[in-house]
Parts: structure tokens; sequence; C-alpha cells
């Protein structure tokens, strides 16, 4: 008991490393009068590869009205978010360094969510990437927050949420493979947590990690039929088979 | 000694097995009793919450965060609309953020002591486990009150709480701050300092800061290890940052410190769910809020400090009701993965301690 | 019934004989009542110590739980899984449990000696008797065709050989002080000398505690039937009245383990104003309820620092008692 | 309803017989009846489960045996090894990949066995219903004694449908057919 009196408690602000600026508590931010206007149409926010529509006919929906915003409809020029001004300016430069060092064509786009600058990495230099971000001092993306897949209707798209437990920044990359025959290289290697996250996402929406030590499902059996978080799932056209499982 | 014919066992433990805490399957292979090889199973309490979670509008997904990490319900609750009202920039009412830090600290000590229970019965101590739920239930009987559920409580809204609290549930727990102080340290006599506890765990299951980071462990795990982040004061959401508590940290990154931090840790939360008792404004529980929630088009990625680690929820939005696609950062799934580094090369013994000490709940793992 | 202990000393007669198998089936009898109620006095006690109630539905306060208990493993499936070997695993559990019982002849009850042979190698004969029940839950593991049966009946099997010699070194003491074997003597000698031996015998007291928790396989040495680690060790696969019969093994072992100590150390039957057999039931309940507490207080000790502590602590305690009471038996004398 | 078998001689009425019938059955069968019932009796009073904790319920039937509600009250204590266990309570969603296995431990229990569902997923799928990977009730693997409703059902419904498979144990032990 006594050798566990040393342990160390660190203050809000001590070793910790700087929360990045606006990642604040809701009640903190900035009321919701002009913001959302911004998020869809200013220039820093390509709509298209933010939130690519699932279908043609959804982006009408997804800038006419959203219930909130339909509160203040008489400012339509209302000015650009700063947290986008700012995050984007960081994605670009974060945009030239990869260019500097991978080639131009590693980043195929650079953009901002809210605070969170977004990078679209091209599907080759994925794993270089990831790696040069991670390894790179100035860089520092050393812990992965968050990995996930998205099923749009004529990609796939895989995000990762980097942070930098040195300079408290943190990132959002992402990349994209066609549906048919989905590949991407994989992050195992460089980060080893990433290991069941690219299980999961192959035993669900179905892309193929090339190089990943044990790509297995993990979730379903061996034996199952589709991949469920695919948009054109259906429970009756992927019957499973009865060997392994017998339901 | 000629030759004598070795051949290593491969032992299935679980799915059904008194210490996987649920339906977990670790398929060990030893070599007498040297762990050579494990192999971690999951999936069977896979229940598909985020395809579900597609066809359903945001409120809708709420009661279906309570089922993921069912000792922490309200902690998932939380997350969810953390990052609905990110997204959607609303304002939330002080009294529901005070409400909502009260019951999830409370929570969180209802957890940690879970832990602490069923991490002692797994080690073969029986009566740390009863104790321990006595003060569970007390918790649960709370959260009862406020919200009328025991463990799948339902009750965070987007854009504050359901209920206000009843007449007298804040003297409730007022009442409780004194009576959990004194339980800790009984808590802590009953095996902190018994030396065949202390052989068990000291020393065993080691990880190092660079492995955690590695491995993106979060929480208690990530802690042990010496390294201090804890998203409440990292990343401050809620009013985390008005609030004046310590984070404790471990140093030998063994099981040991991750069973003492979990007794650590729970003392700050009393700490805090005292202030935040003795401060609480009055006011409205639900701010104003559009009838149907839509949040706008975009991705968006917030995470809190769950019991288990960081909680995360990733919500892709077309701009419609429901969302387009919805992913959920779970700890234990992720903190799950190292399970295997640390058994290889273990004795049999130290399997349940090692297991149990990364603290899962399979309902998170699986999803 | 001067008869029924005497029987080496006297002619075997049809009458002699006759009161010998009443006699053990009178003390059969009474050891089954005895079990069935210990497990309910368990259950209560470590109830009570967890702050619940323990049962209470059947019967008045309970009473008939252990009753209801073993009349419905008694009814029950009997089990025998495809793979098992199947005369083995029929086997085991009477090779476990028959020399549980028989362990008990050389126990005195009372000053009486009714039930009691008073064989001249009494302790010897316990010790011996008891190892026989290693066979049995080793045959049982083995049989079962089961890994963690296996791995329990194996625990089990390294755990009571290593712990077999603390314990006899630890009754040696005894048997020095009072110059017997016989366990009739032996509580004879405590009473004339007015001192029971668990004064002059503390360490080996001590010694014999450990390792007598360790033969029984109770926490904290329940490796073998380690609930969280091996399901339920070495009966994993046993249904029915075969677990049934593990099950009286060990409750009986309870007792005799207890008895045994209550014999060796406290007096056995002797003490003022109550009866023999009264003096007796309350001290081997005392050593229960001791045996109990223990369960419900500590965590499970890991295989290899069992061994270590055998081997490494308690043999060496044990010989250094042995010597510390022959030099004080020496220079005394 | 009363059941103290050792107590008073009881009235059977076997399903499918005329008054006169059961009259004679009874007269005939009496010492029979009376063994069935005192089965009966021991089988109710030690049902001990299987530790079968799949989801969320098993928090409660954890919570239903601490102390403050205490199983052990009914004589009910919580066996690891389905050979031991009489009655298995299935506390949780049961998902597609667990059923096959779920089974399998259902036909390792010995006779007499009962299957307690506890909570909505286990009884026909509850919110989950509409899931890919989730069994809509756990009756299609193995055959249900007792159904508790509830997500998940508090302690005390966890008691109340065990003293409910008490008295169904008792009932049909007497003979008497358990209706709805």
């Amino acid at each position: 008991m006594e050798t566990q009196q040393d342990v160390v408690e660190t203050p809000a602000s001590g070793t910790a490393p700087s929360a990045p600026e606006g990642k604040a508590p809701a009640t903190n931010s900035a009321p919701p009068t002009a913001e959302r206007a911004p998020e869809s149409a200013a220039p820093a926010v390509p709509a298209p590869d933010t939130t690519p529509p699932p279908a043609p006919a959804a982006k009408p929906a997804a800038t006419a009205k959203p219930a909130a915003a339909a509160a203040k409809p008489a400012k339509p020029p209302a000015p650009p978010d700063p947290r986008v001004v700012a995050a984007t300016a960081t994605a670009e430069e974060i945009r030239a360094s990869i260019a500097a060092h991978l080639g131009a064509d590693a980043v195929e786009d650079a953009s901002a969510t809210k605070e969170i600058p977004i990078l679209r990495i091209a599907r080759e230099k994925w794993r270089q990437t990831v790696e040069f971000l991670k390894d790179r001092p100035e860089h520092a993306y050393n812990y992965v927050e968050l990995f996930a897949g998205t099923d749009y209707k004529d990609y796939i798209e895989v995000v990762v949420y980097l942070y930098s437990t040195e300079h408290g920044s943190y990132i959002h990359v992402k990349t994209r493979t066609p549906r048919e025959d989905a590949s991407l290289p994989s992050l195992t290697p460089v980060f080893a947590g990433v290991n069941w996250e690219e299980r999961e996402v192959y035993d669900l929406l179905g892309i193929h990690f090339e190089g990943h030590p044990d790509l297995r499902r993990i979730m379903m059996w061996e034996e199952w039929n589709g991949h469920p978080l695919r948009k054109d799932y259906s429970d009756f056209e992927n019957v499973p088979s009865r060997e392994g499982g017998q339901y | 000694m000629g030759a004598l014919r070795q051949e290593e066992m491969i032992l299935n433990v679980g799915p059904q097995h008194p210490s996987t805490h649920g339906v977990f399957r670790l398929v060990v292979t030893i070599d007498g009793e040297q762990i050579v090889e494990a192999d971690s199973v999951v999936g069977y309490l896979h229940r598909g919450t985020e395809k579900l979670a597609e066809d359903l509008q945001y409120t809708q997904i709420i009661p279906y965060t309570d089922r993921l990490d069912y000792l922490a319900s309200m902690i998932n609750n939380y997350a969810l609309v953390h990052t609905v009202e990110y997204a959607m920039d609303l304002e939330v009412p002080a009294r529901a953020e005070y409400l909502r830090l009260i019951v999830m600290e409370l929570n969180r000590i209802g957890s940690h002591l879970m832990f602490i229970g069923a991490y002692l019965l797994d080690l073969g101590a029986m009566s740390p486990f009863l104790y321990a739920f006595q003060e569970r239930e007390m918790i649960v009987q709370m959260f009862n009150e406020i919200c009328g559920a025991r463990l799948t409580y339902n009750y965070m809204r987007v854009g504050g709480v359901k209920w206000d609290a009843p007449p007298g549930w804040l003297d409730k727990v007022r009442d409780f701050v004194p009576h959990m102080r004194e339980r800790f340290k009984m808590l802590s006599d009953l095996v902190s300092g018994n030396e065949i506890f202390l052989n068990r765990v000291k020393g065993i299951g080691v990880i190092t800061q660079e492995e955690a980071l590695n491995y993106s462990l979060s929480g208690i795990n990530l802690r042990s290890t010496g390294f201090n982040f804890d998203l409440r004061k990292n990343r401050p959401y809620n009013l985390y940052d008005q609030f004046d508590f310590d984070i404790p940290v471990g140093s030998n990154g063994d099981c040991f410190d991750r069973y003492y931090l979990h007794l650590r840790e729970m003392e700050q939360s009393v700490r805090i769910v005292e202030q935040a008792v003795a401060s609480i404004p009055d006011g409205p529980v639900l701010g104003k809020v559009p009838k149907l929630i839509r949040v706008p088009a975009g991705e968006y990625y917030t995470s809190i400090e769950g019991a288990r680690g960081e909680l995360g929820v990733y919500i892709v939005s077309d701009g419609k009701d429901k969302p387009y696609r919805m992913k959920l950062r779970r700890p234990s799934f992720v903190n799950l993965q190292i399970l295997r580094k640390l058994l290889i090369g273990q004795s049999m013994s130290n399997l349940i301690a090692i297991l149990g000490a990364v603290d899962i709940v399979l309902g998170e793992v699986d999803a | 019934m001067a008869s029924l202990w005497g029987w080496h000393t006297s002619a075997l007669t049809g009458i002699s004989f006759l009161g010998m198998i009443i006699g053990a089936v009178i003390v059969l009898l009474l050891i089954l009542g005895i079990v069935s109620y210990l497990i309910y006095f368990e259950r209560k006690v470590i109830g009570w110590m967890q702050g619940r109630i323990g049962p209470n539905r059947v019967g008045p306060f309970g009473l008939l739980q252990s009753v209801a208990d073993i009349l419905k493993l008694l009814i029950k499936e009997d089990v025998i899984p495809t793979n098992a070997d199947r005369a083995l695993f029929l086997l085991a559990p009477v090779i476990a449990f028959v020399p549980s019982f028989m362990v008990l002849a050389v126990i005195p009850f009372t000053a009486t000696h009714y039930f009691t042979a008073g064989l001249n190698v009494g302790v010897l004969y316990y010790i011996a008797l008891s190892s026989i029940t290693i066979l049995g839950i080793v045959m049982g593991g083995w049989a079962s065709n089961n890994k963690y049966s296996l791995l329990g009946g194996m625990r089990s099997a390294a755990q009571m050989i290593s712990y077999e010699i603390p314990l006899g070194l630890s009754l040696l003491g005894v048997i020095m002080l009072s110059g017997s074997l016989n366990l009739n003597q032996i509580v004879a000698a405590q009473n004339y000398g007015h001192v029971w031996f668990i004064i002059p015998q503390i360490i080996g007291f001590v010694v014999f505690v450990i390792s007598g928790i360790a033969e029984l396989n109770r926490t904290p040495f329940d490796l073998p039937e380690a609930e969280s680690e091996l399901v339920a060790g070495y009966f994993t696969e046993y249904s029915g009245f075969r677990f049934a019969f593990f099950m009286l093994a060990e409750y009986v072992y309870v007792f005799a383990i207890s008895a045994l100590a209550t014999t060796m150390f406290l007096g056995g039957w002797s003490g003022p104003f109550l009866p023999s057999w009264l003096w007796f039931a309350i001290k081997v309940s005392a050593c229960i309820f001791f045996l109990f507490w223990v369960r419900a207080t500590m965590p499970r000790i890991r295989g290899d620092q069992l061994m270590g502590f055998a081997w490494k602590v308690l043999i060496p305690v044990a010989l250094f008692n042995i010597l510390l009471t022959g030099a004080v038996y020496e220079i005394h004398l | 309803m009363e059941m103290t078998p050792s107590l008073q001689l009881p009235k059977l009425t076997y399903e499918g017989f005329s008054d006169e019938e059961n009259a004679e059955l009874r007269r005939a069968g009496i010492v029979l009846g009376t063994l069935e019932q005192i089965k009966g009796w021991a089988r109710s009073n030690s049902l001990w489960p299987l530790t079968f904790g799949l989801a969320c319920c098993a928090i409660e039937m954890m919570g239903a045996g601490a102390s403050h509600y205490d199983l052990d009250r009914f004589g009910i204590i919580f066996r690891a090894s389905p050979r031991q266990s009489d009655v298995m309570i299935v506390a949780g969603t049961v998902t597609k990949k667990m059923a096959p296995l779920l089974r399998r431990l259902y036909d390792q229990m010995a006779d007499p066995k009962w299957v307690v569902s506890m909570g909505s997923c286990a009884t026909a799928g509850g919110p989950y219903v509409k899931s890919y990977s989730v069994v809509k009730g756990v009756d299609q693997v193995v055959p249900v004694d007792v159904y508790i409703p509830g997500c998940p059902p508090s302690p005390p419904a966890l008691i109340y449908g065990l003293n409910k498979l008490q008295e169904k144990i008792r009932t049909e032990a007497a003979g008497r057919r358990v209706t709805g």
C-alpha cells in the first residue's frame, strides 16, 4: 500500500498536453446562431468531401432545412466560422508538409469540420502518410482515437482520428476505396491498436486490408455471408451458410 | 530421459466461463502451465447496434447506448448526446449539465465498484464482491428514483435530461458522499494489504507506456502506465473544468496498479459529486431543442472519458433526422487487443488476474 | 459395546460383529446428519459475514435446505460423458468418499469410546487413509476426459502431496509429547498433564492449520476447484449423486480435520462440567467456524506460490518445531 | 397455492380422466403421487442456476444474488458447471453466434432441467429484434419454462420468476398441468 502513495497527481494543466482550442463543452461554445450555414455553404468546407451525399436527392435536403437552422432564415451571407478557417489553414499546412515528403498526389483534399482539420489521402499512399504523420516530430500523431469505415453509394471511406500526445492536437485523415474488391493498405504495422478495428471493418464492410497479420471476421463467424454495414445489405439476400452456425 | 512425447494443449476458456465476465472466448495454447498462444474470440454478443442506429432517430438511439457498456449507461448516454449537441452547437441549461455530471460520476463509482467486486471474485475472494454490491445497490436505487430504471437509464436527451431530480434526491446524494468515503477505507482494507492478493497482482501483466499508446489503450489501462491522459482534464467537456479533482496515475502498469487506480478514481468521483451537489443551480433541465432533431450534414466525432476509457461517438450525417452512419469507439474493444501480448509467456493462473484487470464489458466489446 | 473398539484384543463373536455393524451404521448416519447441517451452517455463516441472510425458506429457518439439496442430487440424472473412461469415472467418487468415512473410526468422540477404534497407529491411519482420497480425485479428473477436470485433478495431486508432509510433521511434536500414536491416549495425555497441546505445540498447530486447509482444498488453497479458473475443477463433469459424493467427502473431511485438530491440540473431549460429547462438539464447531471464516475472507493463492510456500516455509518450520520440541523435552525431563 | 406435500395429503387430478377414474387412480397411486411430490419439493427448493450471463441482464442476475436480494434464501446458488445445475437463466441477448453454444450447454445439463428466459432480449429479441445477428427469442433454441419481462428485469422480478418456476415444478409434480 505504501508504495502507491507516490502516485502522481497532476493538476489540470500540468504535464498534460494542452487541450485543442475550441474543443470545449457545448455550453462554452458560441451560441448556435449563424454557424451552421457556412458548414455547408462556405468554400472552406467543400460539402462533397466532408459529407458526400448518399443520394443525389439528399443534398438539397441537407442544406434546405435543418430544423434548428430554420429559426434563423434571415441571414444568408453569414461570415465563415473562425474555427473552420483556422482548422483549414492547419490542414493546408500539413498537406504542404506531406506533399514535400511524399509527393503532391498523396493528399487529395484538405478541409475542416468545426475545429478539426481533415485530410483525404490517396489510397496508395495511405500507410506511408499515416506513418509519416506518426513519425515526424513536428506532427507526432502517435495515438489512434477512432478508426471507422463508412459505406457511401459509390465508394467506401475509412477515417482515422489521430491524436498527438505531444502537441495536444488532433487530425482527421481518411481515404477511399471502391466498393468492388475494396482493399486498402493495412495500418496495423504502424499502430498495433487498429488490428481489431480493421478486422471489424473487414467483417462488417468488406474491405480487404493488405498486410494485416490476421485478417479474419471478428464479429460474425467465418461462414457468415455478406457485410452488414454496407447499405445494400439485406437479411434475405445474405442468408448465412449452414455449416458454421445452425441459424 | 529418452524421447518423452510432449504436446501443447489447447484450452478453450469461454464463451461460458465464470471469469470471462460474459460471452468472451479465449483460446489458449498451453505448454504445461505456460501459455504459448492466446487468441481472443469476440462477437458472441454482437448485436449490430451500429446498423440499427442507421434506422433510428437520434432520440431513439439513446436507449441502445445504455446497453453497450451496461455498467456505466449514463456515461454512454452522455457520449451520444454530447456528440449531437456538439454537431448542432446546442446550448444545454446549467442545471441539466450539473445533473448529468452527478449521475455520470455516480455511475463511474458504481461501475468501478462492480469491477473491484468482480475482480476479487475472480481471484477467489468471495466477500468483497458482496460488499461492493451493497454500495452499488444504493447508487442503482438513486438512479431508479431519478429516471425509473435500475440499469438502462435512458436519462439524457439531446439538450438536457429527461427529468429533474425528484424532491429530496440531491439530499440523498449529499448523504451518500460521506457514507461512500467511509466505505472506501473498508473496501481497501478488505484485500489491498493482503499478502496473497498482492502476490497475485503485483508485477503481473505489465504494460509499458509505448505499448499502451501503440495499442491505443485508454482509461485506467493507459493511466496505470504512468501516462496522464484523462479526457476530463485534457479535453474538458461538460463542467469538468469548473471542478477541483485529481487524476490518479499509476507507475508500474501492472494489475495491482489497475486495481488500485479504480479505488483511487472513485475517491475523485466522490469529490466531484460533492462539489457539484453543493453548487447545483436551479433552472430548466431541457434546453430549447427542435422537436425533430436533425444534425447538420457533416462528420462529427467527440469523445469523453468513460468508465473504461475513451468513449467516442462518430456520426456521419446527411442532414436528416437519422444518422447516415454511427460508429462507436468502444474503449473495452480497443483495450482488449493487448490481452494476447500480456498473456503469452505467462502461467495459466495469471490468466485470470490479467484478463480481469483489463476490465472489459462484453456489451461494449461486441457492440 | 466395549467389544466394538476392543475387537483386536478379544475374540470376534457374532454378537460383537453385529455390534460393530450397528455402530458403523450409527456413525455413518450421524455423520451424514452432521455434514448436511455443516453445509447449512456454512451457508448461514458465510451469508451473515457477507451481509446476507442465507437459506431461510425451506423448512423453519431453512433447516431443511441441505436435505432438499441432497435429495435433489440423489434423484438427478447421472450423466456419464460419452468419451469418459467409464469404469474409472464411476469408481472415482467411491474412492474419494470411502476413506473420508473410514478416518472417522479412530476419532475419539466421547470419553467412553463407544464408536472409536483404539488403534495404536491412529495418527498414521488417519494420514494414510486421507491420502487415498487424492487417488479418487485424480482418477475422476482424468476419467472425465475434460481439460478443466484434468487440470483440477493434477493441481489437487500436486497440492495434496506437498501438504501431506508438513501435516504429518506438524503432528510429530504432539506424538513426541504424548508418546503415543493412539488418539485416545493423546487425549488422555492432555488430560493428565492438564495442558492442551496447543500451548506447547503452538508452532505445530499453526503449521497444522495451514496444511490442513490445504488438504481440504478450501480457500485460500482451493485451486483444484477454483471456480473462476477451472469452472468446477476435478468434478466439472460429475452430476447427480456422484457429484454429491464428492461434495460429501469434502465436508466429511472438514469435520474430520476439525475433529483431528480437536483431538491432537485442543484436548479432545475433555473439559469440565459439560458432558464429554458436548465438549467435543463445541471444540469441533469452533474449528469448523474458523475454516468458514477463512473462506469468507481470503482470496485464492496462486499455484506456484502454493508449492513454494509448502516446501520453503511450512516444512522447515515444522522441522524446526520437532527439533525444538525434542530439545525442550530433553532439557525439561 | 399452498404446497406442503409432506404435511397434507394432496388431491390429485390426472389429466384427461373423468372424476371417477381420477378417484380410482388416486386410490391406487397415492404413494407414488406423494413420492412425486416429495421429489418436486426437493427439486423446487434446490434450484441451482448455471451462471450464464450474456449481457445486461447478467448484472441484475448478479444483483439478485448479492447481499440486498440474496437468492441464497431460496436455496438458489449459482454453479459454474452445466452438469451440476438445474436451471439455465438465459440472461441477455442471444446472438446467432452464441445460439449453438447455448444449445450445447443446455444439452450438457443433467435432467431434470428448466430454462428461465430473463429479459425481453431472451424472450423475443427485445430492442434488437431487427438486428441481423440476434436470435428472436431463446425459445427458438431451447424450451423455456418461465419468461420474465423487463429490460432488464429487476432482481425482485427475477425472484418472482424463479418462485413461479418453483411453483410450476411443484404443480407438475402433483400431476396437474400448468396453463397460461
